[in-house]
């Protein structure tokens, strides 16, 4: 299913997530963009920090990497690799994740690692990163995706990199493992629509769809039998003033609007 | 199944500059667990008085190298269970009121739990990470086993036999001092840093009292210099001279003379109550202290100027740069 | 009964300077593990180069993000595994030679060791500390497990469940690229300083190359910015902008436009090999590139000053201080 | 046993055993003489650390404590506790350990914690500190000690705060604990004499005695049957000038020269 909305309109819903946050975990990509027009425009106390060790970051030109000179000069603090994922992450000091993923399944696991098979892949992908340890560990997970169809959202992942809560119970049940504090995929947004999940163990559900678009295409474009919603609602779009940000203050050159 | 719960911190809002008193009696409760830490520098003495002057009851005291902070809580009758790797004072020698409890229950027992210094740091790093225990190198052998049953072992998955291992710190408050910090609570500190950046990351709460409050354009000019994150501090609280009698690098020296005097004045309990009358219940804040302390003794403790080599992180200039 | 070897750094004489090729044929061999690290900044473009002019073959490659410094070591054929938790650049998008080896086994295959960045960072740490494991949090309920044995668990002996756990990293040699250091190899660096400590401590030999060598006395004076001290430093090479393409916090930006280039370039075999034989072979050393590369070039990567704040350390007076 | 010699002749001996060394975890009291009096005279070039995170000390005036202003302020490098018991005691970076003890047996365990009972002690000693850390990782450990008699070398500890090899191999044996890298106490300083262990797991024997010191006395003041080497000698004394910089420029004070 081709893409309904653009770069502008899922950063803005993105950005939206972050109201009465402290710290997000921000990536590259349309996280850069949200997190910048939640500061500008919702949340302007919200603290951004980056794996590379960065915490509160205040860029004075966009990031163009996690760890970009820009993330550094002028930061409040900026702490080794160690500490970041040992101290911030584990010690539970994240609000919420922004993490992308190139398959996402009912129960928000994610899979960056393999298409195919992992010895010999169809195409490998960037991997964990800390995509696994944000999962593990923050109070929620916000996941952008720029694809919505059934290979994007399978009924089952080619592999699993960070794993849902429901994944990780079962492997707490099966094996005995602690279950990870991390409270796993509140949100997924996508070119269609918005999907939440009601608790931490529930299945995603399609909680709202974006101007134009008809719930039961995003069933259809969807892997697994999407439940909808009672409260089903229409994703309110980007204002001009949002537009007019994005493209003129934030992306001027267009890398992630794009 | 079990949940691994390093726990969030306790919310704290944006701006996070309190009063001590303000700060002891929101976030130090009777039967804390409170780490006032400082490896021999920045010892965060001003806010264990107003603690001992709040009369707290029923605290467990965790620190490394109790010195005579400990001393002075315990014989205020603020504490009931100390946890430390070192019960002596490196400068001061005995603490002679940890020894009267210890060794003869006078005025009552006090109840103790002991570790090395480097099964001290695992734990405060255990607590700041959320792990549920670390793996440490001592203990093999020695009798530390037998009476501290919370250090344990568990077989190395990779072969390599037998570990020790040592369980979390997460106390309820931990409490430090430093030589600067914004109104956001983003606190910088050099010279001896001990284990203070864990400390903070584990604590409940952490409150830090320091020298200065700066603008947050200082502390954004060198954020490596930011040991202590934002996000890791409940309330940060101006108190000049905090540390007193110990030590701030590049602000005053160690007061050596009076840790030298406080040998006599422990080990004579009356002398020590005494004492405590006069410089923490009798001062009604540490303005009052300093006050008291007097100009000449400032003076003893004063520094020469010995700045550090600039360094530079760079801007981008104005017309451009990387494309 | 096993021994735990953290075992001891090799021996290094007290003045570390070499020059980057004696260095590199010193202390790197053909079947040793590298780990060059740097996390997206000071990452050392100059010593992987002089590795692949020596030919060097046969080497594990240890890196969280394996950046273009991979994908130029791999396509000039000098390594045959890697050790990662990261497959593409952050900023160039995909290195299309890692791509080839794993996708299409193409011109051979590359053996492979994945992991997250929490547990890379962990291996370090524990590489580092002689511990023989660290606990992680991550990989529970993953596919991880099933494709890497050397991840494993063990129960927690305080009752909490099973963990997972992570080996050490103990690199022969770990490479490093830092903003100054003394002939000693006391080495300052700022900005994002990643896993450089850990690594440093983890090697059996640790290089170091920087963009100064400065006086004793411009380290010695600020002691809190030497990230890694010279016990854990075997040789410090001169070698100014040694991190081309990446960055050097408050010396160059990094050269965005050449990280972009590279997609182009790696995605076309003959194409890479023919950019190696250019800016690799074809220089003879690091000051050869920086001049190719051309003033132009570096201007477009320079900064503007932005100074950090003045930290004071304090000197004893000449007529006393404290008694 | 009264003691036989000063201070200045235990530092002057001890600060001769760091010859040829990198790095010594320095304590304070004579450990403090030792190690200045050693890069005064025999090994300029000996790395200071402190267990406070100083590594690479220059101090322009004597210490009075481990965390002491002076050893910071001109360091070459100062990093945090975690780092130094972990990365530079656990990495297996420390030559040489100093450390003091109240009571010694005869493979060179030591009981810093109690005298008496644990749980309510005759005297409460200041515990592990960093000793136990420090027995477990140094490549060798100098012991310098003011007292030699029975009760300072007795047969048994009341308490073993830092284990030797010999017991740590009891341990491993017994639990399959690993045995820790650290080489245990190969040299024990006493006001009588010099005691040695041939190896990681022999006993220790007399070395050598102090000036006028007879051995069959140093035997009667241990508390195990001393066994005395075959190539006994006599302990070189302080120099004049070992003990003019120890009394006139080291500790001009007479703090730990009492």
């Amino acid at each position: 299913m081709s893409t309904k909305v653009g770069p502008e309109f899922l950063a803005t819903v993105a950005s939206r997530e972050l109201a009465g946050e402290h710290r997000v975990f921000a990536g590259i990509g349309l996280p850069t963009l949200a997190v910048d027009l939640a500061k500008r425009t919702i949340n302007p106390d919200l603290e951004l920090i980056y794996e590379s060790g960065v915490c509160g970051a205040h860029p004075e030109t966009m990031a163009e990497g996690i760890a970009d000179f820009t993330l550094v000069s002028g930061a409040e603090s900026v702490i080794g690799i160690p500490a970041l994922f040992g101290a911030v992450l584990g010690g539970g000091y994240v609000d919420v994740g922004f993490l992308g993923a190139a398959q996402i399944d009912r129960y928000g696991s994610l899979n960056t690692t393999v298409i195919g098979d992992w010895a010999k892949p169809r195409v490998r992908l960037p991997g964990a990163g800390g995509a696994a340890d944000v999962m593990a560990n923050s109070r929620r997970v916000i996941v952008v995706i720029r694809r919505h169809d059934p290979d994007a959202m399978p009924a089952e992942l080619d592999f699993c990199t960070s794993a849902s809560p429901v994944r990780a119970r079962e492997a707490a049940e099966r094996e005995g493992f602690a279950l990870p504090q991390g409270a796993g995929v509140s949100t997924v947004i996508t070119p269609l629509g918005v999907l939440r999940r009601p608790d931490r163990f529930a299945e995603l559900e399609l909680a709202s769809v974006h101007p134009g678009v008809d719930p039961d295409d995003v069933v259809r474009a969807t892997g697994w039998p999407l439940r909808v919603a009672a409260d089903l609602t229409e994703t309110t779009p980007p204002t001009d003033e949002d537009v007019r940000l994005l493209r003129e203050e934030i992306d001027t050159v267009r890398l992630y609007l794009r | 199944m079990t949940t691994q719960t390093a726990g969030p911190p306790e919310a704290a809002p944006r701006d996070k500059v309190m009063e001590l008193d303000a700060a002891i009696a929101a976030h130090v409760h009777d039967g804390d667990t409170i780490c006032p830490e400082g490896f021999g520098h920045l010892i965060p003495f001003a806010a264990a008085h107003e603690i001992i002057r709040q009369g707290r009851r029923g605290l467990t005291l965790v620190r490394m190298t109790p010195d005579l902070i400990a001393d002075q809580l315990i014989a205020a009758d603020c504490v009931d269970r100390l946890v430390a790797s070192f019960f002596a004072s490196g400068s001061a020698g005995s603490l002679h009121e940890v020894r009267r409890r210890i060794q003869h229950h006078d005025p009552r027992p006090l109840e103790v739990e002991e570790w090395t210094h480097g099964q001290m740091a695992a734990r405060y790093s255990a607590g700041a990470t959320g792990a549920p225990f670390l793996p440490v190198h001592s203990g093999v052998g020695s009798d530390l086993f037998e009476v501290n049953p919370m250090l344990r072992s568990v077989e190395d998955p990779y072969g390599g036999g037998r570990v020790a291992v040592v369980p979390p710190i997460r106390p309820d408050v931990t409490i430090l001092h430093a030589q600067r910090a914004d109104r956001l609570g983003n606190v910088q500190l050099w010279g001896i840093t001990g284990i203070q950046p864990e400390a903070a990351y584990a604590g409940r709460r952490t409150i830090v009292t320091v020298e200065e409050i700066v603008e947050p354009e200082v502390v954004r000019s060198d954020p490596n210099r930011t040991l202590i994150p934002a996000h890791a501090v409940t309330a940060v609280v101006p108190v000049p001279r905090g540390a007193h009698p110990s030590y701030v690098q590049g602000y005053y020296q160690r007061d050596n003379a009076f840790y030298r005097e406080w040998e006599a004045i422990s080990k004579d309990r009356s002398r020590l109550l005494a004492w405590l009358d006069e410089w923490v219940h009798g001062v009604v804040d540490r303005a009052a202290y300093v006050q008291r302390l007097g100009e000449e003794r400032w003076a003893s403790v004063r520094l020469d100027p010995r700045p550090a080599a600039p360094v530079d992180y760079g801007r981008t200039p104005r017309n451009g740069g990387a494309a």
